[in-house]
């Protein structure tokens, strides 16, 4: 027995406080991050600190950051979704091709999502159904929807949406607060409370940590699966929505090689890729960490090809980190 | 037969004697063997990497940096071969090779001793080379007639019939024949990907192993990127683009699971010809070039649907009675 | 100080490159603008509204933008008009309502009528000619395309056999070259509006052993086509200058954001050494003829860009 | 015979170890594994290692092999201090051991197994594939295991995988031979098999160091002991001056009582009866019923079917026909969450794999199968959970410092306990309990059982699937003996003979 309690009568609930653990935590890592990035954008370009360049640098992440949501679920359920890109392609066109026909907004919301959860069970079906790996069944379907989309509209864009649908990718709720950012915040609470609240989400993790425990305890890991792709596809299908209606347009290279910028957002925020750990509120401050960080590098005119630079030493940086400071930490604690 | 049947290797060759013959049916000139040694030439890339990529996946990693590797390999040999035109080729190619082992040895670094899940580690180095060749090259293109004729001229000789294009590629496909069958380390490889914890009781280092497989991938990574600058006379930022999903996808068809410890150099091989045989076909019978995106996705899944139903266990068998039926 | 953002479609073309010198040289002209080169990492529409957006908080003057979606572009740059900033598009259009005018390098139909003419210049008895095009999403090669087959019926005997789409990717590019020849034997001419393609289709043929058998013409830069003159690949090839049109573009930027000039239909806006271009009603203006490069000259241009 | 060869064994007292460990010590992050023990090794003698779960007992032997590095004190090989950088310097020292969990290659060949890690080598250094798959043979020949080496290992039984990391340990040049509970996957009869190639390896003058909680077998085999408790070394010496009493003493620090502790219970009536369950590959024509109250036991040699069956009745493996009734009702479960629903639970042979979620907290891993009841129309409600967790972390005297610990902190005993909690929790009607104290120490063990039997007492159903015989014959009211997937023999508490039951899960006619 490694521990020596005096009696077993006693076991306590939690040994460190909330607040400590709150203080050890990856997010709080990740929050110090954003808070050092944000000083010091504030500090390399006198145009930052303005409420409507703040505003801007939003929309950098919200769509991703949506998806990412979604994606963080799946990821630490031990799968992964790599045609996220693809399903918005999609529904993208669907979306464009309802248009050309007169489809009302409503419509076309009900449209984008709809495409975006049957791809979604496409793929819940394939992984769940049918027990095949995820990430190479995603990246033949990520080939698959796209090119649907590229078969329906060749070199052909759809334009003319109706005038009510910019909205949402270009709406203001208030001021400088745009519709996809508080939309994005929605989303993030709402999948907060599902990941985190529900009995939904603690199955999520336990089939993440161990599939086959999990079906032992009587989760259907399937079905939870099945599920997951599902709420992802919807989050791909909601984000085309937004960003169709941000660009006014559709073409079938519409968000290309989303995908991965969308995993690296969810990866940032600390979720493990290896399945069963991970937070909603990492991968929401990742999302704000990537949107200050791209945001203040274009403020300096950095080249986009440079700034991929650091957002690829970033991940590697912040993923290192805590391994080599646990590493220096065990060598110092034994002399 | 059974013993046919119960190899992937060849069914995968089936399936690529009917494609031919389905699209020699479309267009008559398909099967010619001229033109089957071109579709042979234009696939050698793609057999090249799968393999590098294959001895990543056997040990339950993967190499997403394998494009951007070949690509900086590339710009390396090519802005060299601008700036010293008398460097011999053979010199470009071990650089090239060298490179890229430097590249992939800084993969396997992050991985064998951060801990790192490759997927992670390949993510980041993938733009991280990317974006070097822009610093590299300020953003210029190396155009053909900045590369000395040596240069261009090598990989296009003809030998026996055959460019040294692709003579490039059979050697790769003998040199990883002997390495995953016959070296100590190809055991390692596989064993690292069958059971890690077996393999550290086993005296291997799984860690150092995998290093080996990144090492290797960049390796083949690095002949890969003179073979493409000199193939298509150019080098600039964006080579390659998007072609790491290709070379996984390569793998898949071929066999190779990615839970790693399975998988066969052939597999790898047909695989990649597979997707070169589609590729080359499409253009020519005539299929929608906005359809091939895709097709190559509805390939990919059936392909893993195939795959998958070869792979699922048997079961033991306990009942006599059942034993006895089967 | 005019700050002129030049907004390209992706960094690492030599082509803009060449445009950004042509924008230096005109802010040095002009005196006391400030040229912002810049471009994102993949040349699509998103990554480039995330340069706009940032271009938009620095309150630059003008954004002249190479657009790599004509419509997909529009609400972030009337966001930018919204805000004070002067828009205007070059070399890849934006939709009218994205920008107060756009710069083609050359007219549109003068470039369709361009690229069959270099195919048919070498092809006195007719023959066949296929496209070799970038994505199929690319509008300036579309437009051209679509101009070329209008022009198709002047040019007797000449025959479009088919239209393929490289991806601006070197081996998608070359697959295709290799499936044209194979798909037409007979086929005479290879032409690529994009210097992607025609750099790949040249070294396809080359590798084929067709030169001579098939030339390849287009759209191209000197200095990535001068080893393929040289070889005989292709014959010759065309481009307006493209340093001339990032000089024009940026003398129009500074007009129209320093109020000096207008952009409506019919007015003439003075580009300096280029001189003068005036505003369709469509908003578009046209700088000059594209030129023609061959053996004869290639060499002059091809360490200028 | 193996009783013969253990008679004739040479006791002559090697008077220098071969290995000598001294001061060795090892932590992990919040647990001092060991602490400063020591440990000899004499040639051509058996060293018992005994200790509770979690002694440490692996963790040296991962020292040993050069799988982890201690953190202080020396390791002398035949006099000399050497330092093992790597698994593969342990390997070249002659080191080699069978560990606990089984670490082959499921995927690769029987003879790549053997030798993996040692392959021979061409001069050239390529791989000698004609002497491996010889060698190969000639080892396994010389073990009398029928193994062909060129099979695929996951087409073997788990018992002749066994015999193949057995054939791996003789295959290297090995002074020393560590086996970490061998015996607990194995059946009685390979039991007996594994205890003549020890003998012989014994006689070879090999340093044998064996770990088991199995004290019989250790009175059987050993010529020494050493005992751990904590990370402590507490006392170590031949085995023919000490007894089993004094052994349990120093392992738990306190004396245990042995003794099955079976209540007598009242049986009821039919709770659970199967009739003619049929399976296409696993099992077939299997009928019993289960009372209420009772212990039922379900002996048999490893790979007997019996795992399979149980899932089948968990709805993890679907039958291809037969009827399950609950209560009178139909109660073939669809799914495990069906099972629980029903009343019907499974507590799972592989703790690690099927048992508990190593990644979580206690807390959570108690309460997993019974979400349904701690939460409000699906929203968690901690509060209940840390109350369900504690009232059965109680209840099975769970050691742990807090609810909120990660399972996989916990030594193997312990987490046993939180895996039966988490599917008590749930309050079935009937628990199937699949080898419950499989690698549990003494201690645990009688917990375990006693445990069993105040769930009877309770008016619970259970069926215990068990490969040891001990534990059949004092917990069972009756027992079911299950052999290749057919029901052998059924015994009442009253007829249990222990020669009987080995010759029926054998298949050995009486004459
Ligand atoms: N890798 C590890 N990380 C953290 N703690 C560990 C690790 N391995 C072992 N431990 C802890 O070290 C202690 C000793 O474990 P060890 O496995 O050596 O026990 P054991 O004596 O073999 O027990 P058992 O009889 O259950 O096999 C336990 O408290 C265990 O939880
Ligand atoms: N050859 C093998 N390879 C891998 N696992 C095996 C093999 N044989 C048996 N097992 C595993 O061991 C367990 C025994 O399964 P089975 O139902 O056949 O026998 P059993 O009578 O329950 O044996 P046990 O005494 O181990 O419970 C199962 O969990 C099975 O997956
Ligand atoms: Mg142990
Ligand atoms: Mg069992």
């Amino acid at each position: 027995m490694s521990t020596s309690a005096p009696s077993p009568r006693s076991i306590p609930d939690r040994l460190d406080s909330p607040l400590l653990s709150a203080l050890k935590s990856w997010e709080f890592l990740l929050l110090l991050v954003a808070v050092a990035i944000f000083v010091f954008n504030s500090f390399a370009t006198p145009y930052f600190l303005s409420p409507w360049s703040l505003s801007d640098a939003t929309f950098n992440f919200t769509e991703r950051g949506i998806i990412a949501l979604a994606m963080a679920m799946v990821i630490i359920s031990g799968e992964i979704d790599l045609s996220v890109a693809g399903i918005l392609a999609l529904a993208s066109t669907a979306m464009g091709a309802a248009a050309q026909v007169g489809a009302g907004v409503p419509e076309l919301v009900v449209i984008g999502l709809g495409v975006g959860v049957l791809c979604g069970m496409f793929n819940g079906i394939l992984v769940a159904g049918l027990k095949l790996p995820s990430i190479v069944v995603t990246i033949g379907t990520m080939s698959l929807f796209r090119g649907i989309a590229y078969i329906v509209l060749g070199d052909q864009a759809y334009t003319g949406y109706p005038a009510g649908f910019s909205f949402f990718g270009q709406g203001y709720v208030y001021w400088v607060i745009s519709f996809e950012i508080v939309l994005f915040l929605i989303m993030a609470v709402i999948f907060y409370v599902l990941l985190h609240r529900t009995s939904f989400g603690r199955s999520v993790y336990a089939i993440g940590n161990n599939n086959l425990a999990a079906r032992f305890s009587g989760i259907r890991v399937q079905r939870v699966k099945f599920i997951l792709f599902m709420l992802t596809g919807a989050m791909a299908g909601l984000a085309a929505i937004l960003l169709t209606s941000r660009l006014g347009s559709t073409r079938p290279s519409i968000a290309f090689a989303w995908e991965l910028e969308v995993v690296t957002i969810a990866v940032l925020g600390g979720i493990s890729i290896l399945g069963g750990a991970g937070s909603i509120l990492g991968v929401v401050i990742a999302g704000f960490v990537m949107g200050l960080v791209t945001f203040g590098l274009g403020l300096l005119n950095v080249p986009g090809i440079v700034m991929s630079i650091f957002t690829g030493a970033m991940l590697i940086i912040v993923i290192a980190m805590p391994i080599v400071i646990g590493r220096i930490r065990n060598r110092l604690a034994r002399p | 037969m059974a013993y046919v049947l119960k190899h992937r290797e060849f069914i995968l060759l089936g399936a690529i004697a009917v494609l031919i013959a389905l699209i020699t049916v479309r267009f008559p000139g398909f099967i010619a063997p001229v033109n089957l040694v071109r579709v042979f030439d234009d696939t050698s890339i793609l057999i090249i990497l799968a393999l590098g990529q294959m001895v990543v996946i056997l040990t339950r990693c993967i190499d997403l940096s394998i494009a951007a590797n070949l690509a900086l390999c590339g710009m390396i040999v090519a802005m060299l071969n601008m700036i010293f035109p008398d460097l011999p080729v053979p010199a470009l190619i071990a650089i090239g090779i060298m490179a890229g082992a430097a590249l992939g040895a800084f993969n396997g670094i992050l991985v064998w001793k951060l801990d790192m899940p490759s997927i992670v580690v390949t993510l980041g180095t993938m733009t991280i080379f990317r974006g070097s060749i822009f610093l590299l090259s300020s953003g210029q293109w190396v155009n053909a007639h900045q590369m000395s004729e040596a240069f261009k001229a090598f990989p296009r000789a003809t030998l026996i019939g055959m460019p040294v294009f692709s003579w490039f590629a059979i050697a790769v496909i003998a040199v990883f024949f002997v390495l995953m069958t016959r070296t100590p380390l190809g055991r390692a490889l596989y064993a690292v990907g069958v059971n890690p914890t077996a393999s550290v009781y086993a005296g291997i280092d799984v860690g150092r192993s995998r290093f080996f497989a990144f090492v290797i991938s960049g390796m083949v990574a690095g002949l890969a990127g003179y073979l493409w600058v000199a193939r298509y006379a150019v080098a600039y930022t964006d080579i390659a683009g998007g072609f790491e999903l290709e070379v996984v996808a390569a793998c898949v068809i071929g066999g190779i699971s990615i839970a790693g410890g399975i998988g066969t150099v052939g597999g790898a091989v047909l695989g990649a010809l597979f997707l070169g045989v589609v590729k080359n076909a499409l253009p020519v019978i005539g299929v929608s070039p906005f359809a091939q995106m895709a097709i190559s996705g509805a390939v990919i899944i059936i392909a893993v649907i195939f795959n998958a139903r070869a792979e699922r266990k048997k079961g033991r068998i306990i009942l006599r009675k059942a034993e006895a039926h089967s | 100080q005019t700050r002129i953002a030049v907004l390209v479609k992706s960094l690492g073309n030599g082509f803009f490159e060449a445009a950004a010198r042509g924008a230096e040289e005109a802010a040095e002209e002009i005196g006391d603008v400030e040229i912002i080169y810049t471009g994102p990492t993949e040349p699509t529409a998103e990554a480039q509204i995330e340069v706009i957006n940032t271009l938009i908080a620095q309150q630059v003057d003008a954004i002249a933008i190479s657009a790599n979606d004509p419509d997909a572009v529009v609400p972030a740059l009337q966001r930018a008009m919204e805000r004070g900033i002067t828009v205007v598009s070059w070399d890849s259009g934006v939709a009218e309502a994205g920008r107060e005018m756009h710069l083609n390098p050359s007219s549109n139909a003068l470039i369709g009528d361009t690229i069959i003419r270099l195919a048919a210049d070498h092809l006195p008895d007719g023959g066949q000619v296929a496209i070799l095009s970038a994505t199929a999403t690319a509008t300036n090669q579309n437009i051209w395309i679509e101009e070329a087959q209008a022009v198709l019926p002047n040019y007797e005997g000449i025959e479009l056999v088919d239209i393929v789409y490289g991806d601006d990717l070197s081996d998608k590019s070359y697959r295709e070259a290799q499936g044209l020849m194979q798909s037409y034997p007979e086929l005479d001419a290879i032409i690529a509006p994009t210097t992607v393609g025609i750099v790949a289709a040249a070294q396809a043929v080359t590798d084929a052993g067709k030169i001579g058998e098939i030339n390849v013409t287009g759209l191209a830069l000197p200095s990535e086509m001068a080893g393929h003159i040289e070889s005989g690949a292709s014959k010759s090839f065309a481009i307006w200058n493209p340093i001339d049109l990032g000089y024009s573009i940026t003398h129009i930027a500074h007009a129209l954001a320093t109020d000096a000039a207008t952009a409506e239909p019919g007015a003439t806006i003075g580009i300096g050494r280029v001189g003068e271009v005036t505003i369709g009603d469509n908003g578009e203006a046209a700088m000059s003829e594209p030129f023609t490069y061959d053996a004869s000259n290639i060499d002059e241009y091809k360490d200028i860009f | 015979m193996a009783a013969a060869l253990s008679a004739t064994a040479p006791h002559t007292d090697a008077d220098a170890p071969v290995l000598r460990l001294s001061g060795i010590s090892k932590s992990f992050p919040g647990v001092k594994a060991l602490d400063g023990i020591s440990l000899e090794l004499y040639p051509g003698q058996v060293t018992a290692l005994i200790g509770e779960n979690g002694a440490g007992k692996s963790t040296l032997v991962k020292i040993m092999t050069g799988i982890y590095q201690p953190d202080a004190g020396t390791i002398e090989l035949g006099g000399q201090e050497i330092n093992f950088g790597s698994a593969h310097s342990a390997l070249d020292h002659g080191i080699t051991a069978i560990h606990q969990e089984t670490v082959l290659f499921d995927e690769l060949s029987v003879a790549e197994n053997i030798f993996l890690g040692h392959a021979p080598r061409t001069r050239l250094g390529f791989v000698d594939w004609k002497t491996l798959r010889a060698e190969a043979a000639d080892i396994l020949k010389s073990m009398g295991a029928p193994i062909e080496p060129s099979a695929r290992l996951k087409d073997l039984s788990i018992a002749s995988k066994h015999l193949v990391a057995v054939a791996r340990a003789m295959s290297i040049e090995a002074q020393i031979v560590i086996m970490d509970e061998p015996t607990a996957a194995l059946s009685h009869k390979e039991i007996e098999e594994l205890f003549v190639l020890i003998d012989l390896l014994r006689q070879d003058g090999k340093a044998i160091l064996f770990i088991s909680h199995k004290f019989h077998e250790i009175f059987r085999i050993a010529d020494r002991y050493t005992v751990f408790r904590d990370g402590q070394m507490i006392g170590a010496g031949k085995m023919e001056d000490t007894d089993q009493r004094e052994l349990v003493r120093m392992m738990v620090g306190r004396s245990v009582d042995q003794a099955f502790p079976k209540q007598d219970v009242a049986i009821g009536e039919t709770v659970l009866a199967v009739d003619n369950l049929c399976h296409p590959t696993e099992f077939d024509s299997i009928s019993f019923e289960l009372r209420k109250g009772e212990i039922l036991g379900f002996y048999g040699l490893v790979g007997a079917g019996r795992s399979e069956l149980m899932q089948a009745l968990f709805g993890a493996t679907a039958p291809s026909s037969g009827r399950v009734t609950l209560n009178g009702a139909p109660a073939l479960a669809k799914s495990e969450a069906d099972a629980i629903e029903k009343g019907i639970v499974y507590v799972p042979e592989e703790r690690g794999r099927q048992g508990a979620v190593i990644g979580l907290p206690i807390f959570q891993n108690i309460s997993l199968p019974s979400l349904k009841k701690t939460s409000r129309q699906g929203f968690l409600d901690l509060a209940a959970e840390f109350a369900l967790a504690r009232q059965y972390a109680e209840k099975l005297d769970l050691r742990a410092a807090s609810l909120s610990q990660d399972v996989g902190t916990l030594s193997g005993g312990n987490q046993q306990k939180v895996v039966i909690a988490k599917w008590l929790a749930t309050q079935p009607k009937v628990i199937i309990l699949d080898e419950p104290t499989k690698g549990i120490d003494i201690g645990s063990k009688a917990a375990v059982h006693a445990f069993m039997s105040a769930l009877a007492a309770e008016g619970l159903s259970v069926i215990m699937v068990s490969s040891e015989l001990p534990e059949i014959m004092g917990m069972s009211d009756r027992v079911i003996v299950m052999r290749e997937g057919l029901i052998a023999g059924e015994f009442a508490r009253d007829a249990l003979d222990a020669e009987t039951l080995v010759r029926t899960a054998a298949g050995i006619e009486d004459h």
